[in-house]
């Protein structure tokens, strides 16, 4: 039963007979929408996935990568393959061992899933070599390759149990070597996990895990100050102000690997006009827009390559187009817009973006641009958005491998309409590109490279790069649990009561 | 009677194909592809072509809508394109929660409005009566999040005395469900109100009281019953709307009912979650009213007449 | 004699009802002479109205003929009606229900004529409807009216002026004075058979008040369930009644008048049967003291004197 | 013939009957000055306060303020003064209230009236889709014709229009149904009005009643359905100042700064008070029955 | 005369509400005594019903009000009693049958439990739910309904039918009293002529005073034994069947009301109506009430209110007479 444990959530704290508790329960804002990692496409499906089944290779909350199930690897000459020791003697919750074949099935399930291709893209096959290696060739070298395999889409399933309950049937029937086991799913409610008391690393400190499904804010803080949610992720400035106040509670945050940016499109009047893009950007008071869109919670972004991303320069380094509203109103002038003759349509989703866009609206019309902010469901807008039929959007970009490819390739007109939707093609830029891919032994040329790529960017300005938001969490006081930018990082193993 | 029900049911047919018709298209004027939305914004063309073209999006509408109806007609309605689970899975672990909710709500509804209501009538123009209409069309004026908000503030917040969230213990389900009755009480309780001052101007009821009936005679045995009939038609329709799920409710309690899924699936153009939900509750709704229509006859021998004949 | 006004030949109607076919109107062979009251009279739903409704086309007949001036009006097209719908007028039962309450008196009175774009000037418009409102004794103050502000007897003259207004030659007159007071009453039944001496009206006269039609009527035909059973000159009626429905009604009627006390009489046993698919045979074969095994197949309506016809057994 | 001697009666019109009970009726009156004052608020909103410098001007270093002497009702998440907003959005609230309720009476109005008119097989057929429409929910039906035709005031419009239709249509039908019984609308018919003079002139004043009812209270309903939508982010495109997307962009400060929420809650609940009072007063002054 | 059952002396009953105050009934006398059939006679709006529903205190809340006058049933007076000590009068000791059978039973309950109502309500003895049942059936065959149908509903019976249960529901108790209102205006002339015929039996059965409201003269020449005639609120005259239908003088109003019925038995060509119409009851003329319609009219009959005559317990209200008496000492 899960009433009488519902009881003892109720104290914040430790009881006072000072025994610790065991139990954790973590907010989330919305319900992850299956457990097959192969099928992943939400972040907080990766989150669950992620204490359920093991990755190869781990990312800490400090972004550092550590070995997973793959004790070691070896990277070959030409970059095209790489080949991986598996952990011995971990087993799957059902009891059975892992072995390469299950890591090699894996892998080849991930390439062959739609839903997976984005982590996967460069994989060509895996291939068992002996009952503890695997070798994974790949279809070009790819220098992000250690950052995919700590995904949740390339978590490793076992064979036998997809083969036995059939591919489609295995979300229903997950078993992976993770630290947690999933006993209980309240649709639209909670999932509850339990200890895998034969975890390979032991077993967990949090005997209970709770994943709360709480969508409105006010709702979640409100559990947390009641006590009966523990953990809650990425809440709004002015509630962690509150928290901050509240005794009880803890709060941390660090900065996170999403950029929000204004993308324009650049193959669409009047936005196919440098002139006016540039002008638009310019005209952007970055700080503002923070203040607005996420109540202060954020740090100015330069490009779309957080502090951290391997390829990319220091951030403070990266070349930025600076607010300067007068010399916009003076593009515009150029292209041949007086004040008041320009229309925008920029579009946004409820949220964050849509904020942002009422303060973008302001701020252009300081110099003389019209904005009409079209408020869309995701539907819409990637619709339009992959159809060319938006002038302008604001979007998050998720630095999901944390390397430098991936972020240039959205500017790559080889990716349009999809990953690139601003429709931008520079064959300079491209080439720049292609050529920074394949200076895995040279790192200082692959950031020579690479800024050189910005300042491209900056010259013809197909976007404009807002924030990073603050990536937080609050969290009650006696909980130990370290803030990541990213989803992997909250792997509840980690985490226990003082 | 048995002949009339079954007839109503057979009617259920036409409308719910109707109903099928048009969520199908109005889901299929809705923009965007399913596969980008299944795939997310990262997913390669490839990818998306493949799942669309798996999906049937590539055929044309109309052999869509016959395909979905001819596999429905077996009893396929199909796997939810986002969790790729059975669509009915998902809506019946949902089910429970919504109909605690509605049925809560309507009863709690029924017992606030009724009463009042018929106290109104019963003492028109007193304090009592303007006070009842006052606060009632101040409720139904409040719009609901607000209402829902307010209360968890004061009640899980302030006060401590109820969960903010959850669908687990009894105690959760308490505010959503007066919020979500207020409104509802309101309705019943003008409702109440004005049929009640319609009948007791009736002439049977001079018969009552020429009797020698006391007033509470007059009012609960001869008044109420007659005013009972668009009574429970209101009612009626109020739980048939709340069956559908109330999505600011649900999502500012947290409670897992079959609204905020069907908001879920239309957002992402879950297009077999659409329609099992939307059918369903459509269905369900058909057959309250029918309910309603029946205990019409229960109540009102003139109209039971009408159905055996 | 000459071909009458208006003629009903085995005019039929039946409504579809849950239960089965209604016979409202069951072959009913009726004719007025011009200028003549026809009387008809019976109890409660025994169709009178609904024959009424039939003869203005206001319902569509099931089957048989409506005579006007010797030609078939049931085969008139919509604009052939039009034209009719000047010849033959209507007033109504219920003087509170059969006015527009959103209309002013005059509104009401000139509505027929404005709607057959009988005068095309308005103040010529406006002088017909205050020469009618005199015509029926309504003060031209009350022009602009609205009909809930009047009296039952002023609103049954609105009534009247309404169907006068196209200068009908015809008007079925449907119960214009059950609703109302005695002394109203008789003031109304002076003022049509006035209008019938002045500008030579034909009426078909719809009530169940033996008295009244009596008074009114040159010859009267009782009904019985959607069927006639008896018609004769008004007079001959009450002398000499042969049906024995006819008798039953005469002796319900209470006199005012203190000889008549304490005279047992002689009331209908039993209740009027469905008129839901009824069995062949006279109708009242179930309540009838008369009642043989010859009352179960077909009666027809025969003349037994010169002008008075009956439907029973009795008389065959 | 016995001519009219009697004068007693006074002339009345029906308006000023009806306006000469309403007065009598404080509820209604209440409401009817309530009323008065937000129309005139939303007629005079440009003189109040200006569109421009404080509607939507922004000023992000005044955010999330409390009411004072500079802003009577505080500040906004943007700086704006929220005074300036809900002033401008009665204009835009109400304007969705009554442009919703007229499209939608007009709409159903037609609907009912053919329905109720003719009967039979146009009736069953049109009143099925009524009903099909009538078992999807408001919300969902709103959400999907939003989503579909994509944001904008036109189309929220639409969306709260279509979701009402269903009812109304209803409640036009039931009334039309009690007129067209009555024997004037036979005496139009016999003295050869057409099927259009009859409906126009004779049958619709009279099922007005129940109508202008259900428009009054429609117009309250239609905002918070708006304010609704608002809710699952179905609103009208910033920077309009809507009350109901004022209330639900408010929502994440309520503990913060409840002021935001506050006064358009406030003037919401306002109008449809006010519009509730004032159809129920209509109601009791078109019923002849509640005379006494 | 006899023991008087039922006395009212100068009642007067106003209706008021916020615009308008209408004079329903304006200081009338009458009595009732033991079996003895009283027929309240006038035209419509003449305040027949309103002088009923005083006599059972059922007026109208709020609006409807006794202004002055008295209301005595066997020796007590009715306008003192509380509201309990009238319930217990209602139903048990007057009965009243309402006008509109259509309406008056309540459409969803049982005949049969609306006659039980009638006598649990009065149940003073304890009787038995079977006693009790079957009394109802008892009651039922007296009005001639077989007793079986007392489980049906109103609507499953006829508009004669329906008249006859709420009679069987009015003398259910064994009223002293019992005040019909207009019991057959709604109904054809056979069933009315079976409904009156089954009122007066049951009447000399059980030994019962009525109080009969009508307008049909006809109706009154051959139920009762007294007479009174309303006229806007007041009784103009009074008198037994014979003074009234008799070969004496008589009000003109009277006079006029005789003269619009189109008679049966004499052919005439015209009728002779009361000219005129009702005067508005929220602005009654001075004087006598019926001046202005009266072919007799006086200068003093505008202005002042006309004394009551008495010829052997035969009262007329009216100046004509008046001066005969004058004259005549
Ligand atoms: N539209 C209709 N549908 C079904 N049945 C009808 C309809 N109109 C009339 N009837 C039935 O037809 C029969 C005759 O009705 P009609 O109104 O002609 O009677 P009536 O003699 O005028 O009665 P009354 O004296 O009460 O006016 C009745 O049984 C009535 O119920
Ligand atoms: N509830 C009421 N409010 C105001 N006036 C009323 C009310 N009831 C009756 N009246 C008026 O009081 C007067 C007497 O009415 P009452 O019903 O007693 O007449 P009546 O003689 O019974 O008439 P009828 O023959 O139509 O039944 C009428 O003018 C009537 O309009
Ligand atoms: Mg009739
Ligand atoms: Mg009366």
């Amino acid at each position: 039963g899960c009433g009488g444990q519902q009881d003892s959530t109720d104290d914040a704290a430790p009881s006072e007979t000072g025994e610790t508790r065991d139990d954790l329960v973590i907010a989330l804002a919305t319900e992850p929408t299956q457990l097959d990692p192969h099928y992943l496409s939400d972040t907080n499906s990766s989150l669950v996935v992620l204490n359920t089944h093991d990755p190869l290779f781990r990312r800490l909350p400090s972004g550092e990568i550590e070995p997973a199930l793959a004790e070691d690897y070896e990277l070959s000459e030409d970059g095209t393959s790489i080949t991986l020791y598996i952990r011995q003697g971990v087993k799957f919750q059902d009891g059975t061992e892992l072995t390469a074949e299950d890591v090699a099935f894996s892998l080849n399930r991930a390439t062959a899933t739609a839903q997976s291709e984005a982590y996967t893209e460069s994989f060509k096959e895996a291939v068992v070599v002996d009952d503890y290696t695997v070798r994974l060739d790949l279809l070009y070298p790819d220098v992000a390759v250690l950052p995919l395999l700590t995904q949740g889409n390339n978590c490793i399933v076992p064979k036998h149990v997809v083969e036995e309950v059939g591919e489609t049937e295995y979300a229903g029937n997950i078993c992976g070597t993770g630290p947690y086991k999933l006993v209980e799913w309240q649709k639209g409610a909670k999932l509850v996990l339990e200890a895998n008391e034969d975890y390979w690393q032991g077993a967990p400190a949090i005997k209970r895990l709770e994943y709360r499904i709480l969508a409105e804010t006010t709702t979640a803080i409100v559990a947390l100050e009641t006590g009966s949610v523990d953990l809650v992720m990425n809440i709004g400035a002015l509630d962690a102000q509150l928290v901050q106040e509240n005794p009880d509670l803890a709060y941390a945050e660090t900065t996170s690997t999403t950029t929000y940016y204004v993308g324009f499109n650049c193959a669409k009047a009047p936005l196919d006009n440098k002139l006016v893009r540039k002008a638009l950007a310019m005209a952007v008071d970055k700080d503002a827009v923070i203040l607005g869109a996420v109540d202060g919670a954020g740090v100015v972004a330069a490009n779309v390559m957080p502090d951290g991303t391997t390829g990319a320069p220091a951030e403070a380094d990266q070349p930025t187009i600076p607010y300067d509203p007068e010399a916009a109103v003076k593009l515009l002038e150029e292209a041949g817009y007086g004040p008041g003759e320009l229309t925008v349509h920029l579009a946004v989703r409820e949220g964050a973006t849509k904020k942002a866009g009422t303060i973008l609206q302001d701020q252009w019309k300081a110099i003389g641009v019209n904005t009409v902010v079209d408020t869309l469901e995701r539907s819409a807008m990637l619709n339009d958005m992959y159809n060319g039929n938006l002038e302008a959007y604001i979007v998050g970009d998720v630095a999901l491998t944390m390397d430098a490819s991936m972020q240039t390739s959205t500017l790559d007109s080889s990716t349009i309409p999809y990953t690139n939707s601003t429709f931008y093609s520079n064959p300079e830029y491209d080439a720049l590109n292609d050529e920074q891919a394949v200076q895995m032994n040279d790192p200082e040329r692959r950031v020579e490279i690479i800024t050189q790529m910005m300042e491209i960017e900056v010259e013809d300005a197909p976007r404009v790069h807002l924030y990073h938001p603050v990536s937080n969490i609050a969290y009650n006081k006696n909980l130990n649990v370290e803030v990541s930018p990213t989803v992997e990082g909250y792997f509840t193993y980690g985490m226990s009561w003082n | 009677m048995a002949k009339y029900v079954i007839k109503r049911l057979v009617l259920l047919i036409p409308v719910m194909l109707g109903v099928a018709f048009i969520i199908f298209s109005i889901m299929n004027f809705i923009p965007g592809d399913p596969a980008s939305l299944i795939l997310g914004e990262s997913a390669p063309a490839e990818a998306r072509e493949q799942l669309n073209e798996e999906l049937g999006m590539n055929d044309p509408f109309i052999v869509r809508f016959a395909d979905y109806i001819w596999d429905a007609l077996h009893g396929d309605f199909g796997e939810s394109w986002r969790t790729r689970e059975p669509v009915f899975e998902e809506i019946f672990a949902r089910i429970p929660t919504t109909i605690y909710l509605a049925a809560g709500a309507m009863l709690l509804a029924v017992l606030l409005g009724v009463p009042l209501g018929i106290l109104s009538a019963v003492k028109q123009y007193s304090f009592l009566d303007v006070l009842n209409s006052v606060v009632a069309m101040f409720l139904s004026a409040i719009p609901a999040f607000w209402l829902g908000l307010l209360s968890i503030l004061l009640f899980a917040l302030k006060l401590r005395l109820l969960p903010s969230d959850g669908a687990d213990t009894a105690s959760a389900f308490i505010l959503p469900i007066v919020t979500l009755a207020l409104p509802g009480a309101a309705e019943l309780l003008r409702l109440t109100r004005s049929t009640m001052l319609e009948i007791i101007r009736q002439d049977y009821i001079r018969t009552a009281r020429a009797k020698g009936a006391s007033e509470r005679i007059v009012i609960w045995r001869h008044a109420l019953r007659n005013a009972t009939l668009p009574i429970i038609t209101v009612a009626g329709m109020y739980f048939g709307s709340l069956l559908g799920g109330s999505v600011i409710t649900e999502s500012v309690f947290s409670m897992p009912g079959v609204g905020s899924l069907t908001i879920t699936a239309i957002r992402s153009k879950d297009i077999p979650q659409v329609m099992a939900c939307v059918l369903l509750m459509a269905a369900l709704f058909c057959l309250i009213m029918l309910l309603v229509d029946l205990l019409y006859a229960f109540l009102d021998p003139r109209i039971r007449a009408r159905y055996t004949k | 004699m000459s071909t009458p006004l208006i003629e009903t030949v085995h005019l039929k109607k039946y409504f579809k009802t849950n239960s089965g076919m209604l016979h409202a109107v069951d072959d009913v062979n009726l004719s007025v002479q011009a200028g003549e009251t026809l009387g008809i009279v019976g109890e409660s739903g025994c169709g009178k109205s609904t024959l009424g409704r039939l003869i203005l086309r206001l319902l569509d007949a099931t089957s048989g003929e409506v005579r006007y001036n010797g030609e078939n009006i049931l085969t008139y097209n919509k604009a052939q009606m039009r034209q009719m719908r000047k010849e033959l007028q209507i007033i109504f039962q219920d003087p509170y229900s059969s006015l527009n309450p959103r209309m002013t008196v005059s509104e009401i009175i000139a509505e027929p004529m404005r709607v057959n774009g009988m005068y095309q000037d308005k103040t010529a418009l406006q002088k017909r409807v205050s020469e009618l409102m005199d015509t029926v004794g309504l003060a031209s103050r009350l022009e602009n009216a609205y009909p809930h502000e009047l009296d039952g007897g002023r609103r049954q003259r609105i009534g009247i002026a309404r169907a006068l207004s196209v200068n009908p030659k015809f008007i079925v007159c449907d119960e214009p004075v059950s609703a109302l007071d005695v002394s109203i009453q008789a003031q109304i039944l002076n003022l049509l058979m006035d209008l019938q001496e002045e500008i030579g009206l034909t009426y078909l006269f719809i009530t169940h008040n033996l008295s009244v039609v009596k008074h009114i009527s040159n010859e009267i035909a009782v009904m019985y369930l959607g069927q006639c059973v008896e018609r004769a000159p008004s007079k001959e009626l009450f002398q000499n009644p042969m049906h024995p429905y006819t008798k039953a009604l005469l002796a319900a009627v209470p006199v005012p008048d203190l000889r008549y006390r304490g005279q047992k009489r002689e009331a209908i046993r039993g209740e009027v049967t469905s008129p839901i698919d009824p069995k062949p045979g006279c109708r009242f074969a179930d309540r009838c003291p008369h009642a043989t095994e010859a009352c179960r197949s077909q009666v027809d309506l025969v003349e037994r004197t010169p002008g008075h016809f009956v439907a029973c057994t009795l008389y065959q | 013939m016995t001519k009219e001697k009697v004068s007693s009666r006074r002339k009345k019109s029906q308006m000023a009957e009806i306006w000469r009970r309403m007065r009598k009726n404080t509820a209604a009156m209440i409401g009817l000055a309530i009323l008065a004052v937000i129309l005139l608020v939303a007629i005079f909103a440009g003189v109040i306060c200006d569109y421009d410098t404080q509607v939507i001007a922004q000023n992000m270093a005044q955010r999330l303020q409390p009411p004072s002497a500079e802003h009577w009702f505080g500040t906004d998440a943007y700086g704006r003064d929220t005074f300036a907003r809900v002033v401008y959005g009665a204009r835009i609230s109400l304007a969705i209230g009554v442009a919703a309720t007229v499209g939608s009476v007009l709409i159903s109005g037609f609907l009912g009236a053919v329905c109720g008119y003719y009967g039979g097989k146009v009736d069953a057929v049109i009143m099925r889709i009524m009903d099909m429409f009538l078992a999807i929910p408001t919300e969902l039906l709103a959400l999907a014709i939003v989503a579909s035709l994509g944001p904008s005031m036109a189309n929220l419009l639409i969306a709260v229009t279509v979701a009402r239709i269903p009812p109304f249509t209803r409640i036009v039908r039931s009334s039309i149904l009690s007129v067209i019984d009555q024997e004037y609308i036979e005496a139009a018919r016999a003295c050869g009005a057409s099927d259009f003079i009859i409906i126009v002139r004779h049958v619709l004043p009279n099922a007005l009643g129940p109508i202008i009812i259900q428009a009054t209270m429609g117009v309250g309903r239609m905002i918070l359905t708006a304010a609704g939508l608002s809710f699952i982010g179905m609103g009208v495109t910033p920077p309009t100042p809507e009350w109901g997307s004022m209330l639900s962009e408010g929502r994440e400060f309520m503990r913060y700064s409840p002021y935001i929420t506050l006064f358009p809650g406030i003037a919401i609940i306002l109008t449809s008070l006010s519009l509730n009072l004032l159809g129920d007063g209509l109601r009791d002054a078109l019923d002849p029955k509640l005379k006494d | 005369m006899s023991e008087q059952l039922l006395e009212v002396r100068d009642l007067r009953v106003v209706y008021e509400s916020d615009e308008e105050t209408v004079h329903a009934v304006n200081g009338i006398s009458f009595s009732i005594g033991k079996q003895e059939t009283l027929g309240l006679v006038g035209e419509t709006g003449a305040g027949k019903t309103t002088t009923a529903l005083s006599i059972l205190r059922l007026l109208p809340d709020r609006i409807g009000k006794i202004t002055s006058g008295s209301i005595t049933y066997r020796g007590e007076d009715l306008l003192a009693k509380t509201p309990a000590q009238m319930r217990k009068i209602r139903g048990e000791s007057i009965a009243m049958i309402f006008q509109d059978p259509m309406t008056s039973l309540n459409p969803v309950l049982t005949v049969g439990d609306q006659i039980l109502e009638a006598l649990e309500l009065h149940n003073d003895e304890g009787k038995s739910k079977e006693e009790l049942d079957r009394r109802v059936e008892e009651m039922l065959e007296l009005v001639s309904i077989p007793a079986v149908r007392k489980k049906d509903y109103p609507h499953q019976f006829s508009g004669g039918m329906k008249q006859r249960v709420v009679i069987a529901m009015a003398l259910a108790c064994n009223p002293g009293l019992l005040i019909a209102d207009e019991p057959t205006t709604a109904l054809d002339v056979t069933i009315q002529a079976q409904v009156l015929a089954m009122i007066g039996e049951l009447k000399e059965k059980l030994e019962t005073s009525m109080l009969l409201i009508t307008h049909d003269l006809g109706v009154v020449a051959q139920t009762c034994d007294k007479v009174a005639i309303m006229y806007a609120g007041e009784i103009i005259e009074y008198g037994s069947v014979e003074d009234i239908f008799g070969d004496r003088p008589h009000h003109p109003y009277t006079v006029g009301l005789f003269g619009s019925i189109p008679d049966l038995t004499v052919d005439t060509d015209r009728l002779k109506p009361i000219a005129g119409l009702m005067p508005d009851p929220t602005d009654l003329p001075e004087g006598c009430k019926f001046h202005p319609r009266c072919p007799h009219c006086q200068e003093q009959c505008k202005t002042t209110r006309p004394p009551v005559i008495e010829k052997d317990g035969h009262l007329i209200q009216c100046h004509l007479f008046a001066k005969e008496e004058e004259a005549g000492v």
